[in-house]
């Protein structure tokens, strides 16, 4: 059995009294598309948060490759190769949607403001190269089209497909989405998925809260199931609809 | 002397309390920092000295004196109307001015809008009522002995029972009332509100008339226990800021307990550091406490 | 940036054109300039000293303007900002064409606008209120080149004059409070150095800034030491918030105040009745029967006696530097300079203020004698370096008039000062 | 004729002597979304280090070092550099008015110790005799300033295109970035507080140098230069003209100083004698009703935001 990519280890993380994330553990394999699912509240975000550096944690750890993420601010978490994307999409509202890929990679020379001094050749080259690459990017995401429109005027769906172009810019070893099929009308939902799954093949890594579960049975594989803060369950697909407790908590709701 | 300046502290934080109130809630529901805010206070003071000098065939000033007080009965019909004109200023600003703007711009087109609607306010009320300053009464009233060495003027007193008066009825309206408990809900959340139904822009004009309201009593409160002059105001506004955001905005008893703070701590402040100094005591306080709790001491976390 | 050349070049075009008619407009009527607060804190004193200024120029243009000229008071507020005042002084010389400047109030207003103003664009500029006393510094390296004059007698002498006040009076333990500013921060240290050598002892020294909502704390913590008396230096608005609250206190009304203070302004906000005991210094007026004619005149017009920081000096600054500007050839910065100490040159002629007085000094100047102003502020003698000496007087209040109880010559003041200097 | 030119050569050096402070004023707001309310302390610090540095020695005083006029510039960026760098640290944690009321806090601090701390300032008299440059390079006053004037101006080109390069650039893109959504763009790899910390103290030692600039030119330095109310001027301009464009803000400088001092002068001109003591306070009028008018009317000032960020992004 080969190293996980991504490992949770006993991860608490309360707020006041408020258990959000209660001891949760989980592997992530390397090449795996895997699934985060649970009713409303029970805490993957937060997870996600975790994870990704915006929260801290009140104990237990997250590696990465075998890197400790803990303790790590989010910029310096992506910088280990760690991406993610938000429930509510967070595009640059009033920066075109050329831009919103083109500021990912890092290193830039230009982001340090003495080279756009002393090495505007540096940063010229480096620039062009940047734009081809989300040209590139853009295309794969079906988002040629407006790619010189501000990304506040793009729809809900395409700011998911925005979001997942902005990452890709940066080669991460794991990518992280939040509810990525939320909102998003059918076509362009399978748009997403057939993306995801192409990404997948390229060796990308996923871990995904996803609520649509045709989503979720279709291309995940493990998935973990939260309820309270706790895992309840992980398994594959078939195992996450047989199992009772998972029934029980999501009591009301078709998986 | 020690004592002498915690009592002077209290005191003059009293008023700052009052003015703070409407600040901070017009920072935590109107969204926006209003620097035109301590204006209200001004012409709070002026609206009154209009008051009395109209009713000035009924006696003079504030009122025949009562008892110790430099001012009568009158003083409370004075209260009733500068709080009524205020609100009336307030909610003109906002039709013309800040609610035009909230539709077609950033919040922090409204923080520069309100620095030129202070500008103008304030110059207005010197072109209308002239540079001098003004008193309600010329009598001088001199402070009572109490125990303790400690000497306080019997209006301050009056005053500052008038200010628990006003907090504790606010504290009522906010907790008991519908408009209150909508009030809150909007600053909380204001799209939820929204959703369940608050009337968010009735909501908004409340604010306007509590936060006028209150910056009128304490303009003339101001006008009493020092003078009128069309600085009055803009010379209170370092202190009523710093008030609004050591309570943590949207806080009432916060605003209570910051212009208490800042009101307490610039008169004691002189017994450490040289009075040229004092402005600078509030800012530092501000910035030791918001650089632990970035929120306010009263604030909720984001 | 083309664009921004077309901006800037139409702004040009609109100002060009603005000015043009006064640029063009014949020598007549002459213009004086006046740089002055009249709105921001110093609102209330720089209003007073303008119309002051201006009533000073309806008197000369009564006995005849200069040169047979009507002389016109052109007012620019300098909002108590050193960057908005240097604009005004710059815009009154160079697109009014005044030709001669009164200002500012402030010294931090008044500094700024003589180094980079008055001085390259060799125009005299006398102040009626600045008391720095980095006048006198730039003077003596030679940077003013002559042109600045002040009305104002310097910091020493009224140092020296609360100094001798105090310690007749008998008083011992004195509080100072004084506002922070040059010029109450150089008051109240050459006070306390004077105090020391007359025998009398200082309890406390509060500067206080200006403009504050209340002033409790720096009058609590001057009450500490149990002063018999006190010394203010302060205008008039905060003056009285400060006598307020320190009489409400129960500080000692045994108040020393400057003579920024003498000042209805003042008595009124106070209250005449809490004064009975207050006593002050002054700049005196000579005792000539023309005195009266100003006071008179300046009552008739102003429906009150002229009492208030900067009046009676502003009154002369106008009046001496359109006396000069009679007096001089051409109507040049360096004329007008030359002839300022020689409308004023002690052994000339005296003449006094008000139409006649002005008449007759036209008349004299015209005969080619020399003759000597003398003012609202006593016989004005500048020195070297811009700065007069004036008799001093002292004052209380007796109930709503405030009377004179002593005279001092400028020689006794000499006298005085060079004793505490030993 | 003379005087015209002369009085715009003035009007233009003060202008952009202020255009400088509010280009600096730009970057951390317009381009970072930093509110900063201390700009006059910031200026204080220039004004002073420039004094301090070049002006004679005095008496019970520090400083007085005489130093060139270039060493006073960059001694004066280096100084409000510093001191963005400790003020940063400690508030730049703050977000919008609360950022705001820290930093103007600040500004009111500065301007306390500059009145009251008499070795290093001077105190109240502050400190005089601050050498011009212009005036060893020629004799007569216009000429003079004609000099300070195309100093400033080809200063102002500097800094301009200066700006330019870095704001139309990668780092440019990240300020951009962090303004709209500081969460985003830490998620993205870039560390929000570091280029917060950079973009706020480059945009001090522009206030610096203007406050330098400002002071070798009036060639004297009081506490009184800074009162709060040149925060407020400055940032009017920047409004005005429009924010995150720095032609805009070079822009509002001029024509907000217009409106500031032509007000009082056209004031003076149609207003009667008699109420020419009220002319202050109409003046102030007017400039709050100019301010509200054009954040009605034009909320994104005269020139707004372009759209694109790097010049290499164009499309």
């Amino acid at each position: 059995m080969t190293e996980p990519l991504l490992s949770i280890r006993d991860v608490h993380k309360g707020f006041g009294g408020f258990k959000a994330v209660d001891g949760i553990s989980f592997d992530v394999p390397r090449g795996s598309i895997a699934g985060l699912i649970g009713p409303n509240g029970a805490g993957k975000t937060t997870l996600f948060n975790i994870i990704s550096g915006l929260y801290s944690t009140d104990s237990g750890e997250v590696i990465l490759d075998g890197v400790r993420l803990t303790g790590k601010a989010p910029h310096q978490v992506f910088g280990s190769g760690l991406a993610r994307t938000f429930q509510i999409p967070r595009p640059f509202p009033a920066m075109t949607v050329l831009e919103n890929l083109m500021i990912v990679p890092r290193p830039q020379a230009g982001e340090k403001f003495w080279n756009n001094w002393i090495r505007p050749g540096a940063v010229k080259a480096q620039e062009e190269e940047l734009r081809a690459k989300a040209e590139q990017v853009l295309a794969f995401c079906n988002l040629t089209q407006v790619a010189g429109s501000e990304a506040q005027n793009l729809s809900g769906g395409q700011h998911k497909l925005l979001e997942l172009a902005r990452i890709l810019m940066a080669d991460p070893k794991i990518i992280l989405l939040d509810e990525p099929a939320a909102g998003v009308n059918p076509t362009l939902m399978r748009d997403l998925v057939d993306r995801i799954l192409e990404l997948n093949a390229q060796g990308y890594t996923f871990l995904i809260i996803e609520h649509n579960m045709d989503v979720v049975m279709s291309v995940c594989d493990p998935i973990f199931v939260m309820a309270q803060g706790r895992l309840l369950y992980q398994g594959n697909a078939a195992g996450v609809r047989s199992d009772a407790s998972v029934l029980d908590a999501y009591l009301g709701e078709t998986i | 002397m020690i004592l002498q300046h915690i009592a002077d502290g209290i005191l003059s934080g009293a008023i700052i309390a009052l003015g703070a109130i409407g600040l901070s809630f017009s920072m935590k529901i109107l969204r926006f920092a209003n620097f035109s805010h301590s204006e209200l206070l001004t012409w709070g003071a002026y609206f009154a000295l209009i008051f009395a000098s109209f009713t000035a065939a009924f006696g003079p000033g504030l009122g025949n004196p009562v008892g110790p007080f430099s001012f009568g009965w009158k003083f409370l019909a004075a209260l009733v109307f500068t709080a009524i004109a205020t609100s009336a200023l307030a909610l003109v600003l906002h039709e013309l001015v800040f609610d035009r703007l909230r539709r077609t711009a950033n919040h922090m087109t409204m923080v520069f809008a309100s620095f030129g609607v202070a500008l103008l306010l304030r110059h207005l009320v010197l072109l209308l009522f002239g540079g001098d300053p003004i008193y309600y009464s010329n009598a001088l009233q001199f402070a009572v002995l109490l125990p303790g060495g400690v000497r306080v003027m019997p209006d301050q007193v009056f005053l500052l029972g008038v200010t628990i008066v006003v907090v504790v009825s606010l504290h009522l309206f906010l907790t008991r009332s519908r408009t209150g408990i909508s009030m809150r809900a909007v600053s909380e959340n204001p799209d939820l509100a929204r959703v369940s139904g608050v009337n968010v822009a009735s909501i908004v004009r409340w604010v306007w008339i509590i936060g006028a309201s209150g910056a009128a009593v304490a303009g003339l409160m101001y006008g009493m226990t020092v003078q009128l002059r069309p600085e009055l105001g803009f010379s209170l506004i370092l202190p009523l800021f710093a008030a609004a955001i050591l309570g943590g905005a949207g806080s009432l008893y916060g605003a209570v307990i910051g212009g208490l703070v800042v009101g307490l701590s610039e008169n004691l402040s002189v017994m450490i550091i040289p009075t040229t100094y004092k402005p600078a005591v509030p800012f530092l306080l501000i910035l030791a406490i918001l650089y632990f709790r970035p929120q306010g001491l009263f604030g909720e976390r984001q | 940036m083309r664009r921004l050349g077309k901006y800037v070049a139409l702004g040009g075009l609109v100002a060009f054109l603005a000015s043009m008619g006064n640029v063009m407009a014949q020598e007549c009527p002459i213009k004086l300039g006046a740089i002055l607060p009249v709105s921001g804190p110093m609102g209330q004193v720089g209003e007073r000293i303008s119309n002051t200024g201006a009533f000073a120029v309806e008197v000369f243009n009564e006995a005849g303007g200069v040169k047979n000229c009507p002389v016109e008071y052109t007012l620019r507020d300098t909002q108590g900002q050193s960057a908005v005042g240097v604009d005004a002084a710059k815009s009154l010389v160079d697109l009014e064409g005044v030709k001669a400047l009164i200002g500012a109030v402030s010294s931090g207003v008044s500094l700024p606008v003589l180094t980079s103003v008055a001085v390259p664009s060799k125009v005299v500029q006398v102040s009626c209120c600045s008391s720095s006393e980095s006048f006198t510094a730039l003077a003596q390296e030679g940077k003013t080149k002559g042109y600045w004059f002040r009305t104002y007698a310097t910091n020493r002498s009224q140092a020296a004059m609360g100094a001798l006040l105090t310690t007749e009076k008998g008083f011992k333990n004195t509080a100072v409070i004084y506002v922070n500013t040059d010029f109450g921060v150089g008051l109240a240290k050459r006070y306390v150095e004077d105090i020391k050598k007359l025998g009398g002892n200082i309890t406390s020294m509060i500067a206080y800034n200006e403009s504050q909502q209340s002033y409790r704390a720096e009058v609590t913590k001057a009450l500490e030491g149990n002063p018999d008396s006190v010394f203010l230096v302060a205008f008039p608005v905060d003056g009285a918030t400060i006598t307020r609250e320190w009489l409400s206190l129960g500080g000692t009304d045994n108040l020393i105040v400057n003579n920024s203070l003498r000042s209805d302004d003042y008595f009124k906000a106070v209250g005449h009745q809490y004064l009975q005991n207050l006593v002050g210094y002054d700049s005196a007026q000579p005792r000539l029967p023309s005195v009266t004619t100003f006071n008179e005149l300046f009552q008739a017009k102003f429906d009150g006696p002229p009492n208030g920081p900067g009046l009676h000096s502003v009154f002369d600054a106008v009046t001496v530097v359109l006396l000069a500007m009679e007096a001089a050839d051409e109507l040049t910065g360096d004329a007008i300079r030359d002839q300022i100490r020689n409308v004023t040159a002690d052994g000339g002629i005296e003449v006094y203020p008000g139409a006649e007085g002005i008449k007759r000094a036209k008349a004299l100047l015209a005969e080619g004698k020399q003759i000597r102003y003398v003012g609202a502020t006593g016989a004005l003698q500048f020195d070297a370096n811009g700065d007069v000496q004036a008799p001093k007087m002292t004052w209380k209040l007796n109930g709503t008039e405030n009377k004179e109880t002593g005279y001092y010559t400028t020689e006794q003041v000499a006298d005085l000062i060079k004793r505490l200097d030993k | 004729m003379i005087g015209v030119l002369s009085y715009l050569i003035f009007f233009m050096i003060l202008a952009l002597v202020f255009g400088i402070a509010v280009l600096g004023l730009n970057l951390q707001w317009g381009y970072t979304g930093l509110f900063n309310a201390g700009v006059a302390g910031f200026l204080a610090i220039g004004g002073y280090a420039m004094a301090i540095l070049t002006g004679p020695s005095r008496e019970a005083v520090f400083g007085g070092f005489e130093l060139p006029f270039l060493v006073g510039l960059i001694g004066a960026m280096g100084a409000a550099g510093l001191g963005g760098i400790i003020i940063g640290l400690v508030t730049l944690r703050l977000r919008g008015e609360y950022l705001a009321v820290a930093t103007f806090g600040i500004a009111v601090t500065i301007q306390l110790v500059c009145l009251n701390w008499e070795y290093l300032t001077g105190g109240t008299l502050g400190l005089i005799g601050i050498p011009n440059p212009t005036h060893e390079l020629a004799s007569a006053p216009l000429a003079q300033n004609a000099i300070f004037l195309a100093m400033v101006v080809a200063l102002t080109a500097l800094v301009y295109w200066g700006l330019q390069r870095i704001v139309n650039a990668p780092w440019g893109r990240v300020l951009k970035a962090i303004r709209e959504d500081e969460i985003a763009a830490e998620s993205l790899g870039k560390n929000p507080a570091l280029i917060r910390l950079t973009s706020f103290v480059l945009g001090c030692m522009l206030m610096g140098l203007g406050g330098a600039l400002y002071v070798a030119f009036i060639g004297f330095v009081s506490p009184f230069d800074f009162l709060p109310i040149i925060t407020f001027q400055i940032w009017t301009m920047l409004i005005v003209g429009g924010s995150a464009n720095n032609r805009g803000a070079i822009l509002g400088a001029i024509v907000v100083w217009a409106v500031w001092t032509g007000s009082g002068y056209i004031i003076s001109q149609i207003v009667p004698p008699e109420f020419q003591a009220q002319s202050g306070a109409m003046q102030a009028v007017l400039i709050g009703l100019i301010l509200v008018l054009s954040l009605l009317f034009r909320p994104r000032g005269l020139i707004g935001e372009k759209l694109h960020v790097s010049r290499h992004a164009k499309l």
